[in-house]
Formats: structure tokens, C-alpha cells, sequence
């Protein structure tokens, strides 16, 4: 691939970083909340610099209360603002479920249209990183349930870049799920005189015609080297990067099943009511007689998340995809 | 146990009566006061002003009219035409002072109660019927009247109204010295909700920011069948002290004082000083909600007591004693109360039920194809009754 | 049905409250807290006469925060008590849903087992009372999702009775779902000397053999009458009381299922991501020859509760489980 | 603008800085202490006590040794043995203090700082490591050493330690005057947990209540990169004010002065006199954890100016100065310090891993089918790799 002028190598955190960047500088208005998120940066860095560039008007440090950072943001959105607010880690988003749930969700509806909430709740999500408690939940199906909001996770530096942008501009409340283990992880060229996608969409990453294999977020690269190994053994796998958890864009994901007949989705969080459900749910109806064999999910088990030492073995991973692949085969 | 006495604490400082004074059941000598139950004005060191009859008489036309508001909407639920109502009977000085106090610029976050507070702020009446009819959840433009949807999650709106002033300040309408352009925050909510996390994280943010909001607490002693010693062993007001701004109790039922405290607290948020705590010591008269049975958890004699205090009937004895308003002037309001009976009750019955397809609007600004369908497929499933009926 | 002295006529709330009663009787340790549950008896009246009974200490009215009502639960279990919290209404959950899913769920594991949580959390869910905003919610699927937590719903006053004394009983938390709408609709026998089924069981409550069924809470009515319409067009349903969510009692599901070849699921809660969807994935994984059409979800539709004058509207309802049987059966 | 002076108020009452004080860097007169930076034994009116000589040494023996904890911890993590430590250099005599101050059956819920308090109450150093090193979420047994789990989520710990107390209370162990039963808890938090709505709401609950429970905040002037201002703009232990009771702030690098305040603190709340909130206040000397880069946000000035408050350093200052330790007591201690060094450094490398199957064991006292399926179903997995390999 040649390096164009327009063209960059970046991280996730990178690509987050200069599409937050990017944002506040189209539009006054944008601005971030969160803690640490100032001279710190965030305790990932994804705000590196921005308040050393805005000002801390623009880039505020709030006080330790999640509740309160999301509720304040409500009404910083009621006053005409775009707040994109950073919850440090995945498991201290709880203290504000109430307020999104509550609030964020149904502002517009109770307001008939009045009062939309074009707020960003940005949330590192996903293990892998050797952390304590708390830190590698994985809490995005409990907000695809909830209608008012809308769900995406990225996967990729320049999915990283664009995607936060894309939400940043939506007028309805986006909760933005970023996979923490890819933060720094890989990099990938950046060229921003391409057109992106659109936010809501899916989007095939690997043609394959045995086994179609659902994913996002982390469990993107976990699906692409299965696809890989895969290979190896002579079977096609398809991947598919979902991007969109809420709405969930159906279309290439059905045009899909009905190509291989067997699906496989994967995520990090428990498979007990995870997305896999849903899609388990919504693939069977729609193409009944398409599938040669159920969905299988492969998932984080009905655990709380363990104990970093074993949480490979918690996570899904190559092997496990493959395993449900195979069983997906035999059916 | 939990009634144990808060004894003397060598040590840790003085005993907290000596630091709060005295509980008191008629609101402690702290109690700022303009107006006596007796109808008599007297005065305060710290919060005073004159009145003009035009202002008083004001007053009492938007108590009046109010409580008006709250009776028809009592009965309306009583006759079925609601589904439920939240009275706010006895609560109309505080609510009237609180309202009248700002400026159009200011803008006010309310509880599910505030109705003489949305009267002050130009909401017709009967929009606010719709959401206690089960129409729908706030028939208001919020932007139009600067005053925002009833929230009913206890305490969840104090946040956004210090979110909303931290907008303010950020949209250089604070500390200008215009008067037409500064502008400050109503947060509205009750003694019940002082004790959510919420309302004491909005205090902490307002006070990290110095946002323009005031935090305005109707004590109204209960939170449906808690007292409120439930919530808080010393006098609400002070609880702001702790989070390092300014707390004030002011006589909920006298709205001459509660008019300028509040008027004091807006312009101090207005010119940039930050947040302050009003605590508008009153009482709820009726019931939490007309589903309410408060026989079960209090004596009718507390009640009593408070009627003596009405926050109408002292103006109205104000405004006769020193002769600034005749016969006509009450016959005059008392028709327009009648004529807005009337028109509540023609209006409500009159409200136009939601459409079931209505559901399916606003969830998002933008809707989700995932949405669309959904409602496509109700309204095929609706369509093939109304083909099976014809 | 013949009344013997044992033998009473009560509805759900008294088969709740009188639970609750026996439990406080046999066990000192429990004790109940939450808004209003003393003098007023709940806003529903479910502890009425409790604290006139067991005293202020044992019946224990909270100030209004209910992040507070269940944090201190969480203290007063690791003490050695048997807290039953009452939430006032489904809506007001949330304050509480970080130290639900934080403190609540993981705490046996996040100890080894040596600080397990004995708690019940009390919530009146659903709708079709006319209510306010907040007061019609079904959050279920939220808290099965959760692993460490049990949930369970009641869906009649003889079960009422049983299920809370059980939920009580039990060492593990319990979410402990009350159909609202139900508290003072329906009557039924009790008879306290009949051994009760277990907790954790689901429960075949109408015998069919053309469509399964499955319902909990206040659609175990809706779904009753659906099958008394549809026997009356020559159909036959088997309608099963979940009863438990988490766990799933599949046994009886998967037995039914492939007799009947056909699932309709029907709740309140929203149909994304709802109990709907683990259920048709379990369901086809486990039945994949067996089913002769996708299992249908019949649910509250994927908006916010709206206005109470069309809640029947959003509301799952005889009409709409016919229709979806009648899809099942053209599949 | 979140800057603008809090000014004057009038109506409002005086001034902040009238009420509260300057704010001021060293802790501002308010602060209890008995030991100054230079060792100097200085006196309070209210708390005061005498201490003998094996009680100071005792307390330098406490301090030296944690601090040990805590430095080879934190090399241990250097060197990939630790995933993460929080470390408490700084705030060692806050922690010694106050957990000196317990008696057996009173009880602590900490952070995951406290790694002294944990001392004092005999748990295993090695043990703390277990949920730094990924081993598992918590080694001890609780209830062994009435001493909760670290906990993580911030704040969430000050509702469980109230809920306690209030078992307490219902158990008849507060205030009968028996000094072997009556018993109380510690909430540990931190200067940014201040901020969560659960501590606030804690504090409700406590005074509601007056339930025995001592609120401890370590303020160590930071939460990660955001300096006390953020969440307060008076001095913390005030707060304590504002909901009825008392708060006090001492010198959290005096252990004199910490272990005298707490253990009045906690004699008032075992007479069943209810909540107390004490502020140590302190300084973080390290980084907020091992991932932290304070350099990012804080001046290394103000880390040079706390150094001379060094919690030890003022012991060690006044044992030598008063004769009250010689040389051999010196080095007996760093002896004992040397080898628990070794002793952590060995434990730590030799703690063995848990095994992928315990991810399944204690979700719920009861396992469920369900979850017992899937178990069986990993380890047949599992198995099959096996077979594979052999
Ligand atoms: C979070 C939450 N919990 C519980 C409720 C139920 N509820 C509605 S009003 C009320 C009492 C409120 O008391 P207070 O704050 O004093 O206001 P008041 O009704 O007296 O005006 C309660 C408990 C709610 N609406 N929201
Ligand atoms: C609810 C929640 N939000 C955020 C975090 C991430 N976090 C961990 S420690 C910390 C700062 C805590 O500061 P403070 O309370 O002062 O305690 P200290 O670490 O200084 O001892 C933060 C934000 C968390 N653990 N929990
Ligand atoms: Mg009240
Ligand atoms: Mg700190």
C-alpha cells in the first residue's frame, strides 16, 4: 500500500485522538468531560493534548461521580453543547447507568422531538490487559437493550478515527465502545481523504463462504486470525465487523448467512442475553430455512469477570472460535 | 435505636444544637419571614425590600390562580380524567415567589410539582394535564418557556440544571453586569430528594464550577409517608455549608420572602458568586399524590397546625387590613379562577388521546431502519384488524 | 376445588405480604428496607402491618436513595442479616444498579464464597396500571445478564407466597420480580399445606401441543387467555411459567418444544435483547431439528415506555401472541 | 470562569473565608496535631493524650514495616511480578493511626490503599498481593480479620461499612457501656470518592440512623490528576457538617495525632454518639498507581515540600531525640524489615496461579445447572487440547 501524503500510520488511541481533535475543531460547541481527561489526558491518553489546546472550558476535569458527569452533560446538551464524555473504565459506568437510561435515553421521546441529546458517552471496554476488577467488562448489551440509544464499538485505528467523528455529529445519544486492548496495539494507515462509511453500518472485513463469523470490538482481530488459521485447514471462514450494536445493520449479516448457512458470533461479554442472543434470535427468524446448523456463541462465560491470571481462558479466543466452527460444521 | 439523642461530643466541638440551634417545628429562628401567618409584615436584617399593592396584589392573583390549578386538577383526577395528580396544595407562595423571582433569561429545572412555578413561567395549564392523563410525557416546549419537562426520577434534574449553567457560563451569560443577559439556573426539588446521590453531586459540581444555579428545596416535611427527620437530623439549608456555599431558609408559605430570597440568590448567580442553597420551609397540605393515603402515617392535628399558616389567606389579610385591595379586586380573581376551572376542565376532557403509532416517534432524532420496520410491521398488524372489522 | 381449613383466598399482594411475614417469623436475621415500607406499608401495600408488627428496627424505612437502601443492604449481609429490599417502582432501579451489578453480584465471588449475599431485591415491574413515566418498566433482562445474580419472577399469588419465602431462603442474591398489575387483580387458593416446587423451576401451566408458549410474570395471564382463544379455533398451546430467568429451567422448555416444534415468547420488556432472545438461542441450539419455525418474540416494542392512554398499544396482548402463534404455525 | 473568587454574599451570611478559614496549603489551623514535622511534641486542647515509649516505637515499627510493604511491592511490579500497586508512600502514619486506634471487634472497609490498616489488623502482607499480581480479586478471609475485601469501585465501600454498623446497632454491641463488646467501623475513602453520590448518601444513612461508623478520608490532595479543588472548594471535614455531625481534620502524617483523633472518633460511635467524619490530611508522595505518571500533572516542588512532613521521618526524629530508642532498636527493624522484604519478594513469585476452572467456583453459594454445564463443557474443551498434545 503506498503512503499518500493524507496518509498516516496510527494507533487506535491515535486515530481516537485526532478524530476528537478533528471534532472540536469543526465545531465550537463539542466539548469533553470526564476525569483525568485534562492535564492527564486520560488515563489512556486518548485526550492527549486537547486541553493544552481548548482550554479547560472545553476540556473539562469533573469531579469523581460519574452520575454527575453524565447528568451535568445532559444539561450541557439542553444548553445547545455536544458533550463527549469519557468514563474511565467499562465497570464505572454503572454510578450513571440512571442517567442514561433515565435521562440520555429518553429525552427525546419525552420531549417529543424537543430536546435531543447528541452526547457521546465514550467507554473502554473489554479485557485483556491484565487488570483488576472492574476493569474488562464488556457492558454493551445492557444499552442495546435500552431503546433511546444507539451502540457502536470500534475495532480499528481508522474505524477509531472516523467512528468517533461520525458519532460526535449524530443529533442522538451514541454510547461509544472502544476496545482498550487495541488502544496501542496495532497500527494501520490513516488516509482521511477517504470517505468513510457511514456510522450505522456493518461491514464485511474477510470474504469466506463455509461459516460466517460475527464480531466487534476486540473480538474483530480474535475472528480475522481464526479466519486466518482457518484457512489453513481449507475452510473459508467469513468475518464480519458489526460496528453498530444499536441499530444492528441486518442486511450484510443476513446476505451473509444466506451465502454460508452457519454462524458464529463472538464477544467478550457473557453470552447469557449478549448480543449473540439477539442475533442468534433475529438470524433464525429471518433466515430459517438458510441455516444448516443454530448460531453458536462464543462469548465470555456466565462468570464475573475472573481473575486476570486466567482471564485468557475467560475470553474468547482463536481456538474457541474454531472449535465453533467446527461444531457448526458437523451439525 | 435510630432515635438515639445526639449528645455532647467533648472533642468533636460544640453539641449540634448549640451549632444548629434548636429543631423547631415551625422552621427555627434561622426562618427568614417577611410576612406573618397573622397577615402582619415584618422585617429582616439581611432580606428586605418594599412592595408596591400592584406586586402584592400580583402575588395573590398567581396563588390564587394556582391552587385553582391544583383543585381542578384534584377533582379532574377524582372524576377519572387523570390518571393521577401531584397536589401542591400549600406549597403556592414557595412555588409563586420562586417563580416570579426570575428573570426570562433565567431557566428552571422542576420537579413533577412545580405547577405554580410553570404557571409564573407562561406554561398553559393545560399542558400540564397531558403527562398526569397519560397523553403523554411533557406537552411543553421546554426552550419556549425556559422551563424544562416535569421529572419525575427524584433528583436526576438538579444535574441538569448545573449542567445547564455550566453552559451558561460558558456562553459568557454570567458575571456580564447586563441585566437583560446574565443568567442563572432554577433547580427545583423536594426534602425527600436531598438525600439521592444525584442532588448532592450536583451541589459538589456546582460548587467545583461556581455554576449560576440555585438549588431550591421545597421542604415540604414529607417525602410521601417519611418525615422529614428521615432525611436529615439538622435544618436542610445547612447542608450546603458543607459543600462551601451559601444555604438560606426562607418561610416557604410567605411569599414576599420567599420572592426575595430567591431574587437575591438568581441575581448572585447571575453576577458570577455561584450557587446557593434555599430551603423553602413549608408543608404539604394534601396528599403525596391523589393515590396517597397520608391518614396512615400522619396526625390530621400537623395539619391543622399548618392550615393557621396558609400562605394565601395572609396576603389576603395583608392586602384588606392595609386596604390595597377591595371587594371587586377578590371578586374579580375569584371569576377568573372560575373561568380557568372551566377551561381546565372543558380543555382536559377535550385533550386529544395519543394515536398508538405515535409510539413509535422520537425515540431518535435520526430513526433506526431497524425502528422504521418495526413500526411498519404494527401498523400492518393494526391495518389487517381494521380489514377483518370492515 | 374444595377449601379445607388450611386453605385461603388471596390475591398477590396478600400472597406476598404474607410471605413476607412467615419469613420474618422463621428467620430474626430478615428484615426488610426501603422507601415507605413502614407506617404506609409500600406504596403498594405489600409490608403493610409489618412494622406495626416487628418494630422499626426490622422494617426499616430508608431515606429516598436507593443506591443507599441497597448499599447498606450489602453491609447489613455481610453482618449476618437476610435483607429484603423493596425498590419502589421498576423505574427507580437504577440509583441502585452499580451496587447491584458491582457489589451485589459479585461479592461471593469476589470473596471465594466467604461473603455471600442473602439479599432479595423486591421490584414491581411491568405495566397497564396507567402510570407515570418510570413506573411501567421491565428490566429483567439487565439483571439476568449479570452473572451472580439470580432472578426470578411470580406470576400468581400462591406463587407470591412461596417464591418470596424461597428467595429469602435462598444464600444467593435474588432479583425478585412482582407483576404490579397483578397485586390485587386475581384471587386464588392458597393452601400452606402443600409442599411448593422449587425455585428455581419453570412450570408447564396449561398442557397443548401445537405451539409452546412461554411467558412470566403478567404475561403468564396474557398468555392463558391467549391459549383459552386459541383452543376455542381448534389450536392447542402449551403455555409455560419461566418463573425463574437466571437461572433458565430449560428442561421443561426443550421437552415442550420438541413436542410442539413451535415457540412464541412473550414479556413486557423490549424485545431487543430481551429474555426473548437468549430463550430462541438456547432454544434453537438445543432443538435445531425440532423446531419447524423460528421462535417469535412477542414483546414491548423497541421504544421507551410511552404515554400510559397506549400502553396496551406497546403491551404484549392476547391479540398480538395469536398473531404470532398464527405465524408459527404458517411457517 | 471556574475559577471566579467566591466573594462576598450578603444576605448570605459571611464571607467563605470568614466561615471556613483560608485555605491553606499545610491544612490551616484547624488541623489537629501532636507531633510536628520536626519532631516536636506539640499539644491540643480537645485531643490529647500521653503516649509511652513502646506505644511511639510500636507505631515507628508499624510504619517503617508498611512502608516496606509498599516500596518492595511496588519493585515487584517493576519487575513484572504485579500487574499494578497502589501505593501508600505518604500515608503511612494515617493508616497506622487509624488502624491502631480499632479494637478486635470493630470493623474496616477499605479502598485499596490500605495496605497499613491491613497490617494492623493482621493480614498477611502476601496476602494483598494476590489481587495486584492477578491472582485472584481477594486473599483474606473478611471475617477473620474484620476487614473487608479492597474495593474498587469508589465510594461504593462507605454504604456497606454504614450498612454494618447498622447490624451492629441490631445486635446490641453499641453503647452498653462494655469495652470488650461495644463496637464500631471504619469507612476508608479517598479525597476524590468524597465526590461519589454513594458516599454522600453513606453519610445520609449514617446520620439518619446515628449509626457507629467513622468516615476516614485519607485526602492525600489527589484523585489520579485531579487536585482536591476539583471536588471541594472548603476544607473536606466540613462536609460532615452539613449533614449533623461532626467532622475534624488532623494531621495524617502525625500518627500521634491520627491514632488520638480516631480513637475518639471511635469511641463516640461504640457509645452509640453516631458518625464522625475525620480527614487525614495527607499527601500521595507516589504515584496514583504504578501505571501513573505524575509528572503529567503535578508540580515535583510539592512533592519536595511534603518530604519534610515525612510521617516517619518526625517519629524517628523524636524517639532519638528523647532517647526513647537506640541504635539496636534501629536496626532490629530494619532487620525485620529486610526480611519481610524477602519474605514478600519469595511469597510473591511462589504464589501459585489459579487454574482456569476456578474461574467457575463461587458465583453463587448455590451453583446453578446451568452454570455447572457450562463448566463441564470448558473442561471437556480443555480436555480435548490434552489429548491432543499427549
Ligand atoms: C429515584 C426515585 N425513587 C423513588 C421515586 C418514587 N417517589 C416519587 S415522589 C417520592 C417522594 C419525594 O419526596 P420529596 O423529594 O420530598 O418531594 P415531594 O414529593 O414531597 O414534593 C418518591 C419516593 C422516584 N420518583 N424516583
Ligand atoms: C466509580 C469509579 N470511578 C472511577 C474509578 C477509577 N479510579 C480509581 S482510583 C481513582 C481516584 C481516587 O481518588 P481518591 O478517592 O482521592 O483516592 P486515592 O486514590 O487518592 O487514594 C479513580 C478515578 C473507580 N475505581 N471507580
Ligand atoms: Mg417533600
Ligand atoms: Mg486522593
Amino acid at each position: 500500500m503506498s503512503t499518500t501524503l493524507a496518509t498516516q500510520r496510527i494507533t487506535l488511541a491515535k486515530g481516537l485522538n485526532m478524530g476528537l481533535r478533528k471534532a472540536m475543531e469543526d465545531d465550537p460547541k463539542v466539548l469533553l468531560m470526564g476525569e483525568d481527561v485534562g492535564k492527564l489526558g486520560g488515563v489512556f491518553r486518548i485526550t492527549d493534548g486537547l486541553q493544552k489546546d481548548f482550554g479547560e472550558d472545553r476540556v473539562v476535569d469533573s469531579p469523581l461521580a460519574e452520575s454527575g458527569i453524565v447528568g451535568t452533560a445532559v444539561g450541557m446538551a439542553l444548553r445547545g453543547y455536544r458533550p463527549v464524555v469519557e468514563i474511565q473504565f467499562d465497570g464505572f459506568v454503572y454510578p450513571a447507568y440512571d442517567q442514561i437510561v433515565c435521562q440520555v435515553a429518553k429525552m427525546s421521546y419525552r420531549s417529543k422531538g424537543r430536546s435531543p441529546m447528541p452526547m457521546v458517552i465514550r467507554i473502554p471496554f473489554g479485557g485483556g490487559i491484565g487488570a483488576v476488577e472492574h476493569h474488562s467488562e464488556s457492558p454493551e448489551a445492557q444499552f442495546a437493550h435500552t431503546p433511546g440509544l444507539k451502540v457502536v464499538a470500534c475495532s480499528n485505528p481508522v474505524d477509531g478515527y472516523w467512528m468517533i467523528q461520525q458519532a460526535i455529529a449524530s443529533d442522538d445519544p451514541v454510547i461509544f465502545l472502544e476496545p482498550k486492548r487495541q488502544y496501542h496495539a496495532d497500527k494501520a494507515d490513516l488516509d482521511t481523504s477517504v470517505q468513510p462509511a457511514p456510522l450505522f453500518t456493518s461491514r464485511v472485513v474477510r470474504q469466506g463462504s463455509d461459516v460466517t463469523v460475527l464480531a466487534y470490538g476486540p473480538t474483530v482481530k480474535t475472528a480475522l486470525k481464526a479466519a486466518e488459521a482457518a484457512a489453513g485447514e481449507g475452510r473459508s471462514l467469513e468475518v464480519i465487523d458489526l460496528r453498530t450494536l444499536s441499530p444492528l445493520d441486518m442486511a450484510p449479516v443476513l446476505e451473509s448467512v444466506r451465502r454460508t448457512g452457519r454462524v458464529v458470533v463472538t464477544h467478550e461479554a457473557h453470552v447469557n442475553l449478549g448480543m449473540g442472543a439477539e442475533l442468534a434470535a433475529r438470524i433464525t427468524e429471518h433466515c430459517f430455512y438458510a441455516l444448516e446448523a443454530p448460531v453458536l456463541r462464543v462469548g465470555g462465560f456466565d462468570t464475573p469477570y475472573p481473575a486476570s491470571r486466567i482471564e485468557e481462558d475467560f475470553l474468547p479466543d482463536l481456538d474457541r472460535v474454531l472449535d465453533a466452527v467446527d461444531r457448526s460444521m458437523g451439525f | 435505636m435510630s432515635n438515639q439523642p445526639i449528645g455532647e461530643t467533648p472533642g468533636f466541638g460544640p453539641d449540634l444544637v448549640e451549632v444548629f440551634g434548636p429543631s423547631q417545628r415551625d422552621g427555627g429562628p434561622e426562618l427568614v419571614q417577611l410576612l406573618t401567618p397573622e397577615g402582619e409584615r415584618v422585617h429582616h436584617p439581611d432580606f428586605d425590600r418594599d412592595f408596591s399593592a400592584d406586586e402584592v396584589r400580583g402575588f395573590y392573583r398567581d396563588m390564587v390562580l394556582t391552587r385553582r390549578i391544583d383543585t381542578e386538577s384534584t377533582a379532574l383526577q377524582r372524576h377519572g380524567e387523570l390518571g393521577i395528580w401531584a397536589q401542591l396544595l400549600g406549597q403556592e407562595a414557595a412555588q409563586i415567589g420562586a417563580g416570579r423571582a426570575l428573570r426570562p433569561q433565567d431557566y428552571v429545572f422542576p420537579t413533577y410539582r412545580e405547577h405554580g412555578v410553570a404557571w409564573c413561567r407562561g406554561v398553559d395549564p393545560l399542558k400540564l394535564l397531558g403527562l398526569f392523563r397519560g397523553v403523554d410525557h411533557g406537552s411543553w416546549d421546554p426552550a419556549e418557556h425556559n422551563f424544562g419537562l416535569y421529572t419525575i426520577v427524584i433528583g436526576a434534574q438538579t444535574l441538569h440544571a448545573t449542567g445547564y449553567a455550566m453552559g451558561m457560563q460558558r456562553d459568557g451569560v454570567v458575571g456580564t453586569g447586563d441585566p437583560d443577559r446574565d443568567a442563572a439556573v432554577v433547580a427545583h426539588f423536594g426534602d425527600g430528594a436531598s438525600s439521592q446521590g444525584d442532588v448532592n453531586e450536583a451541589f459538589i459540581f456546582a460548587a467545583s464550577y461556581n455554576a449560576p444555579v440555585v438549588f431550591f428545596c421545597q421542604n415540604n416535611q414529607w417525602a410521601i409517608s417519611e418525615p422529614i427527620e428521615r432525611q436529615s437530623r439538622i435544618p436542610l439549608y445547612q447542608r450546603a455549608l458543607g459543600f462551601g456555599f451559601p444555604g438560606v431558609r426562607v418561610d416557604g408559605n410567605d411569599v414576599l420572602a420567599t420572592y426575595t430570597v430567591m431574587q437575591a440568590a438568581l441575581q448572585r448567580a447571575r453576577d458570577g458568586q455561584g450557587p446557593t442553597f434555599v430551603e423553602a420551609y413549608t408543608y404539604r397540605m394534601g396528599a403525596h399524590t391523589t393515590t396517597d393515603d397520608p391518614t396512615r402515617y400522619r396526625l390530621s392535628d400537623d395539619v391543622e397546625h399548618w392550615k393557621l399558616k396558609d400562605p394565601i389567606a395572609r396576603v389576603e389579610v395583608y392586602l384588606k387590613r392595609h386596604g390595597l385591595a377591595d371587594a371587586d379586586f377578590f371578586a374579580a380573581i375569584t371569576a377568573e379562577a372560575d373561568a380557568l376551572g372551566v377551561r381546565l376542565r372543558e380543555g382536559c376532557k377535550a385533550m386529544p388521546d395519543p394515536q398508538p403509532m405515535d409510539m413509535f416517534e422520537h425515540v431518535y432524532a435520526e430513526e433506526t431502519d431497524e425502528l422504521a420496520a418495526q413500526r411498519a410491521g404494527y401498523a400492518a398488524y393494526l391495518a389487517s384488524f381494521e380489514g377483518a372489522h370492515s
